[in-house]
């Protein structure tokens, strides 16, 4: 018999602390596979966003190192001066990322610093409890926007791939799903492309992957994979918005 | 070789860092402190080292727990306002344990304020600052030569407790140029095997400040809290000029310390017994020294570049019933030798 | 040996690996695991229909599936 | 023995510049010194202005309140510290930019020069008009050995401008010669 | 009607805002204080208001400002880390004398930390917290009631002071619930000629804090200073619950001094005579006061949920040879009445 | 004789703290003049950002208010929704607004926020004597680019208005140019424009300014005047990058 | 007197909500009471607690070192705090969801009721499983009189749930009896 | 009355408004005003010549010029 589909070895085998049907969990995977795949993950540095993905150093087998809310791309930063061989990551929330962390993305994405950015987009605040988040869809309702997104006093949520894509700086701008099959797939190879790139030093590297936060959408599981497709993915187009040859940067 | 050269306070200090084996600068222009990073942005890519204009002050503070954590000497340099935007940071890297240089040049606050000379950063600088339960190790020169060798010593001191240490210095000692001794000696370095350079051969690292579990956080600041204790047994560092009959003790620190140096000599040449004390570490703040000196003096003078922040720390410092005084110029306004010798005169009416 | 394992006693129920098997192989409402959940389980004595497609793997967040595939003989 | 001047200008006069090196003589000496520019704000607009205290024992404050001395290579610089010069005092004022009449004070020793003229015209080497009012001064004040001063210009002057040393030098006696013979 | 209705401490603090007439509130979400804006975001546009999650605590104590310049009250809050952020912008409102309430529920640092209730934060709410000379005014809840109370009486302060006035709850305050009886009486306001409006019929007006020419810095500093000698003339609040007989006084604040509570009773169950003292004014601190017991008790206990914060305070403030003891707690650890009462058995050995 | 140019009423007549040639005096008139088109000045509420720009209040009169470094539009936003009536509008130079300011304004953009930025890219920290800023061109030397921007280092000059015109909530956003009369008659027309949307309840509105430090590009005024022309406007497009029809909004 | 009871089970079984009718019904007896729950982190995962502190006097830390009671709505619920309830105290538990036996102690006095099953199939209405499992406790314990219980329901309810006090009422009843009779 | 007055002891002698004019009617180097700079003027003599095209006062950037025309008899 021979194994078709393992754990990757990156992925360290414990019961992890999140909800049922997280994807989290899901994008954990695929980061640790990436690494496998190029046999890096003794050279891997990973930087832990506030949200609930802040406990990454207790499922990925790398080193990590936890930064202030929204602060990662600028700790990433540092990290990857003083290690400019190393693979170093970032794992961001929305809220992270997109809220409190617009400016070092941003500057980050726009020095073209040499590391890759993953960016797990639920539409909203899952470690606090379900406030709204710039990219929570408007008329959604959540803890914060209890009658629903209203852009007149919430503004609209931020498509942060192609906004990011506009920077020089960004080798790679990609947003995925992860919400089934065909989907995994082509997240996946962004995932993959995207370590492989900063792996060949050309510069930043970024994938979105609409992800699923049952808990806080009050939704089943099985319900939140339906909301990605029929609610997410419309005002959020998938894609690669940026994919820059390795002639361009040299 | 003792060779004397003139150098700017700023430049004598990212001198100092460069000898220390500083070799990652990040930080965001401001005054008066600018000096610091023009030079380096010229120097650092000399030395090997990389020069970063991070985009803010919030970048810089994170950049550097970046390059901390991954066991880099590391710096970074701004004035007031900037210092309050890394407090979150600074408070991340005192709870992650991570060593860094942060120097403040000050400015008169509170808010956009003034650029000319203060010490109204002290209480900011020494209370931690930030949330929480700690404490940054505070070092305060006098003169450009300190701004070179407490800078090297700053290295040192932020590697051997593993905690950041703040350069308390303000725009004269910025600005001023002064003759300079370089060091010879190599700075003292110090293993890291706790930095992030990915888990090659061994288990996988983490650099954190959470601890969520029960007791942990409680185990983690008693921990904190021993190594403040420590420094403080170790490494608190003061300068006395003591006058065995002295009828009263001047404490100032900085710059302003300076000026008591003229006012104390003009004192003297009247016959006034003085004594001299100037704090070199705010925190640890030399309670003892002050204490043992506060024995046999019983009234004491503070001398401050603002409303009156160190006095406290004298207060707390000095056996019960000693008198202490204090004269407070804030706002970039600069006490003359005349007006802290007119205070001691009336301190001993 | 089973060409799909199931870590049942980390399994949240939240019926991702059912959902999309092509098959229909796999059922949620196992014996309730230490987590509180009643977990997925392989469909008893239908190994046979199982295609190693690893769509419930993929699927799954919480990467508690193996699949196997019987080998060719070459 | 504690000597202190201020210098003021415009910014481009080299202000800082001879501030400088007089501190840096003064080093050279073996003597203790500071230098205390204006900076930050106060420098928008083309003001420039710096102490510099040469002593023998530690030296407390780097500014002074009522300097021992001021050159003023502009009217405006001038105007803002010819009150605080110390009674008994000097001052030396580049008379091409600044008017010594309006100094009204006879406390205070006033020399002027007209440093632009003679930089300009004499010395064809405009860019050097502050170090005749350098020359002068050190002359005037004793503040430093002008010996010393020429010795050390080519430990002042980094490489790249030792090529500038005969020009100073040239200026600087030039000062010297006017403050000596009153032209 | 005096009709008790059981609240939140959160939700209690909300309503206490909006009795106040608050209507803007600018937030970003943390934990453990999430209920304040998750009630304002439903409630605040209900009566008129404006409720705004910002992008971050540095917008969020933006906002405050332009909306406190604009003279409306406003509010934000939030906890350690967002604490941090917001160093700058309280300095600069307490530079241009605006007045604003900040809510600081506090969880254990330094760093990310822990969530549970702690009062790690003393040092950096009463000193001040950002750069240059200026204080907040700090108000320690102790109960729901007073999550209410002290919230309206913020607003007041802050108006009275044109200062920043931060609310120092933690995570027992926020979460628990108590009986609470909601004030009738209208809130005092004050004029604000100063707000910017537009300059309709009168001159252009300014706020800000940058003072560049000279002397006018130290003169604002001055000003400053005088108006908080004047606040804590005016406006120290304290509890004392003393025994004239007392051998010891024990000093808490917060969730803390309700146990410290507990812990009196079962000494004087004993036969003990303590003296219990809650600061609410954390700053101004009740020095006055607490010299005042210390005058006639020798011995003194500070319990705090911290590795020894506000014992300084009280150390500063006691009679000369009083002896000040600490019991401290961090890390979200909460000290129990069984262990208050051994200490102040030890106090008294 | 008619006056055919005086000076706008909103613009107090004083001596500037400028340097000769700088366009912070033209941007200032640009602004007093719109004021007075509306005939708002008595109803007008500035935020000035920290930079050599600070001192509107001393040249404008109008309600000021000071905003810490970068934070202008979060402390309009604070004043706005307290004034909604009234006309708010921010003015920040480069360093201000696309550097340490990133956050605020992306994100008060996003909400749509219905006042005016204005915002002057001189290339260059002006105030602080001449460092780096996000906008400084490659190859530009400055005291912290002292060997000229290089993009490996330093990122890429960012493009403010392109990139604010990629989120929703933003009404109009153009990038102008002050250096010459035809461009100042566009630069005039974009101004007017985003404080008439204002007035109407458009939503945010954005003009970004090319503008001169002569003082940190070391260069004679008439030679700054060439390098936006020759420089700037090459890297840096003039256009109209977003411009909403109200009914688009409400 | 002081009587203090923790709450624990799973998210959504209404264990916040049987300690908050608890603490108003205490309230309306014009008592001092306090109501504490867990919050944050400690929820994630679905555990859920609360402590009530009823009191004649002012009361001081409103959470339980060693509660007189607990209420145990789950198994994990149990073993959390099982070792925590003085001697002498009361734990009531829902042996649907909990193992008794698990407690292992003889110095306390344990109540198990099966009430979700007495809820589903008894009262059709399996929400309700906390409430008889309240109507247990209050009994039992005394903390508060179960007749004011019963009548501050429907000023404890908010308008849009008036239609609940019914079954409420009914399941409170059902734990009274089962408390009373074993059954 | 003058067609072009420029405000010289605020001039900062930028230039800016000589450079611009299509008839080449400004000069710099005026005496040395307050400000220390040696400012703009227009050149005597000429105003016949200025068109009242207003581009210097448009150009100048600290709001010095301004600039009449006569009116047309109507
Ligand atoms: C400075 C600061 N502000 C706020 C918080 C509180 N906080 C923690 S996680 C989080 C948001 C998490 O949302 P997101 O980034 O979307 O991650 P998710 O949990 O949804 O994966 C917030 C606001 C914090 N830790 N620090
Ligand atoms: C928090 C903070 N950091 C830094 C500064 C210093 N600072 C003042 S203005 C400025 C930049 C000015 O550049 P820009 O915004 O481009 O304006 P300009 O002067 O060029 O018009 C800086 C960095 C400050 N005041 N506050
Ligand atoms: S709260 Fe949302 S994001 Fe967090 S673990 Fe649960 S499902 Fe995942
Ligand atoms: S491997 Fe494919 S066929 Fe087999 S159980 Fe999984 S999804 Fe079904
Ligand atoms: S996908 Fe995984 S966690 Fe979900 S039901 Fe299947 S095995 Fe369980
Ligand atoms: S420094 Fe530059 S931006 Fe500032 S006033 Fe001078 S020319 Fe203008
Ligand atoms: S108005 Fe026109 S023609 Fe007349 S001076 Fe000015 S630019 Fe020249
Ligand atoms: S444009 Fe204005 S400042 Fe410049 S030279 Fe002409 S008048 Fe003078
Ligand atoms: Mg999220
Ligand atoms: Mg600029």
């Amino acid at each position: 018999m021979k194994q078709v589909f393992k754990r990757p070895e990156t992925l360290i085998k414990t019961t992890t602390h999140f909800c049922p049907g997280c994807h989290h969990g899901t994008v954990h995977r695929l980061v640790a596979e990436a690494i496998d795949r190029l046999g890096v993950r003794e050279d891997t540095i990973g930087v832990a966003g506030v949200g609930c993905g802040v406990f990454l150093y207790d499922y990925l087998a790398v080193d990590v190192c936890e930064a202030p809310h929204g602060r990662a791309p600028a700790v990433a930063t540092g990290i990857k001066r003083v290690n400019p061989e190393k693979i170093v990551f970032t794992y961001q929330g929305d809220g992270d990322l997109a809220s409190i962390g617009m400016s070092e993305v941003v500057h980050t994405a726009n020095r073209g610093e040499n590391i890759t950015v993953i960016f797990v987009n639920n539409s909203v605040y899952g470690m606090t409890g379900g406030q709204m988040a710039p990219t929570t869809l408007l008329g959604q309702q959540t803890t914060t926007s209890p009658r629903g997104r209203d852009f007149h006093y919430d503004g609209y949520p931020i498509r942060m791939a192609e906004m990011l894509a506009t920077l020089e700086g960004v080798a790679f701008a990609a947003r995925v799903a992860v919400d089934k099959p065909a989907n995994l797939r082509k997240a996946k190879q962004a995932v993959n492309t995207a370590f492989e790139m900063q792996a060949k030093n050309m510069g930043f590297t970024f994938v979105e992957l609409l992800s699923a936060c049952p808990t806080n959408w009050y939704m089943t599981p099985l319900a939140a994979l339906r909301r990605i497709e029929e609610e997410m993915i419309p005002y959020y187009p998938l894609g690669i918005f940026r994919q820059r040859k390795a002639a361009d940067y040299l | 070789m003792e060779e004397r050269i003139m150098l700017k306070g700023s430049v004598a200090l990212a001198e100092g860092a460069l000898t220390a084996g500083c070799r990652y600068y990040f930080g965001y222009p401001i005054t008066p402190q600018n000096d610091i990073p023009e030079y380096l942005s010229l120097h650092m890519p000399e030395r090997g080292g990389v020069f970063i204009q991070a985009e803010s002050e919030v970048a810089s503070i994170n950049m550097l727990l970046g390059a901390a954590a991954a066991g880099a000497r590391a710096m970074t340099s701004s004035s007031g306002p900037g210092i309050s935007l890394m407090q979150e940071g600074l408070s991340y890297m005192a709870g992650s344990e991570l060593p860094c240089v942060v120097v403040n040049i000050t400015r008169s606050g509170p808010g956009l304020g003034g650029i000319s000379p203060t010490q109204g950063d002290y209480k900011q600088a020494t209370c931690g600052g930030g949330h929480g339960d700690y404490y940054l190790i505070v070092l305060a020169p006098s003169s450009v030569q300190e701004m070179y060798d407490l800078t090297i010593r700053g290295f040192e001191l932020a590697d051997k407790y593993r905690n950041p240490v703040m350069i308390l210095g303000d725009a004269i000692l910025g600005q001023m140029k002064e003759p300079v001794t370089l060091r010879d000696a190599k700075p003292v370095t110090y293993d890291k095997p706790w930095a992030l350079t990915g888990p090659k051969g061994r288990k996988p690292q983490l650099v954190k400040s959470l601890y969520l579990k029960d007791g942990e956080m409680e185990v983690h600041n008693w921990k904190l809290a021993e190594k403040y204790r420590r420094l403080a047994e170790e490494d608190t560092m003061v300068e006395v000029d003591e006058d065995a009959d002295a009828d009263i003790a001047v404490v100032a620190y900085g710059s302003c310390a300076r000026i008591v140096i003229s006012a104390v000599e003009m004192a003297r040449e009247e016959g006034i017994r003085v004594s001299r004390i100037r704090p070199i570490t705010l925190y640890p703040f030399p309670s003892g020294e002050i204490r043992r000196v506060s024995e046999k003096v019983g009234r004491f003078l503070t001398v401050e570049m603002n409303t009156g922040q160190m006095v406290r720390d004298v207060r707390l410092s000095v056996a019960p019933g000693c008198d202490v005084r204090l004269l407070a110029r804030p706002g970039g306004a600069i006490p003359t030798p005349q007006q802290i010798l007119a205070e001691i005169r009336k301190a001993l009416e | 040996m089973p060409k799909v394992v199931i870590d049942e006693a980390r399994c949240k129920a939240c019926a991702f690996c059912a959902s999309v098997c092509p098959k229909k192989l796999i059922e949620l409402g196992g014996p309730i695991n230490q987590l509180g959940y009643q977990p997925a389980f392989f469909s008893p004595d239908r190994e046979g229909e199982c295609t190693s497609c690893a769509l419930c793997a993929e699927m799954c967040p919480d990467v508690l599936i193996e699949v196997f595939r019987e080998e060719k003989a070459s | 023995m504690l000597y202190d001047v201020i210098m003021a200008g415009f910014g481009g006069q080299g202000v800082l510049l001879i501030g400088d090196l007089l501190a840096f003589a003064a080093m050279r000496e073996g003597r203790q010194v500071t230098w205390m520019p204006a900076y930050g704000v106060e420098m928008r607009g083309g003001a420039a202005n710096c102490t510099v205290i040469i002593s023998d024992r530690k030296i407390g404050s780097p500014l002074s309140v009522e300097p021992a001395a001021l050159i003023a290579m502009s009217q405006p610089g001038l105007v803002k510290f010819r009150e605080r010069v110390r009674p008994g005092g000097l001052m030396v004022i580049n008379t091409s930019l600044a008017d010594p009449e309006s100094v009204a004070r006879n406390d205070v020793e006033v020399v002027g020069l007209p440093a632009n003229e003679i930089a300009t015209e004499e010395l064809n080497d405009p860019k050097n008009a502050n170090m005749v009012v350098l020359g002068a001064f050190i002359t005037k004040s004793g503040a430093v050995s002008f010996e010393k001063t020429l010795d050390s210009l080519s430990a002042f002057l980094p490489p790249e401008r030792q090529r500038l040393a005969e020009g100073i030098a040239r200026a600087l006696q030039r000062g010297k010669l006017f403050a000596q013979e009153g032209r």
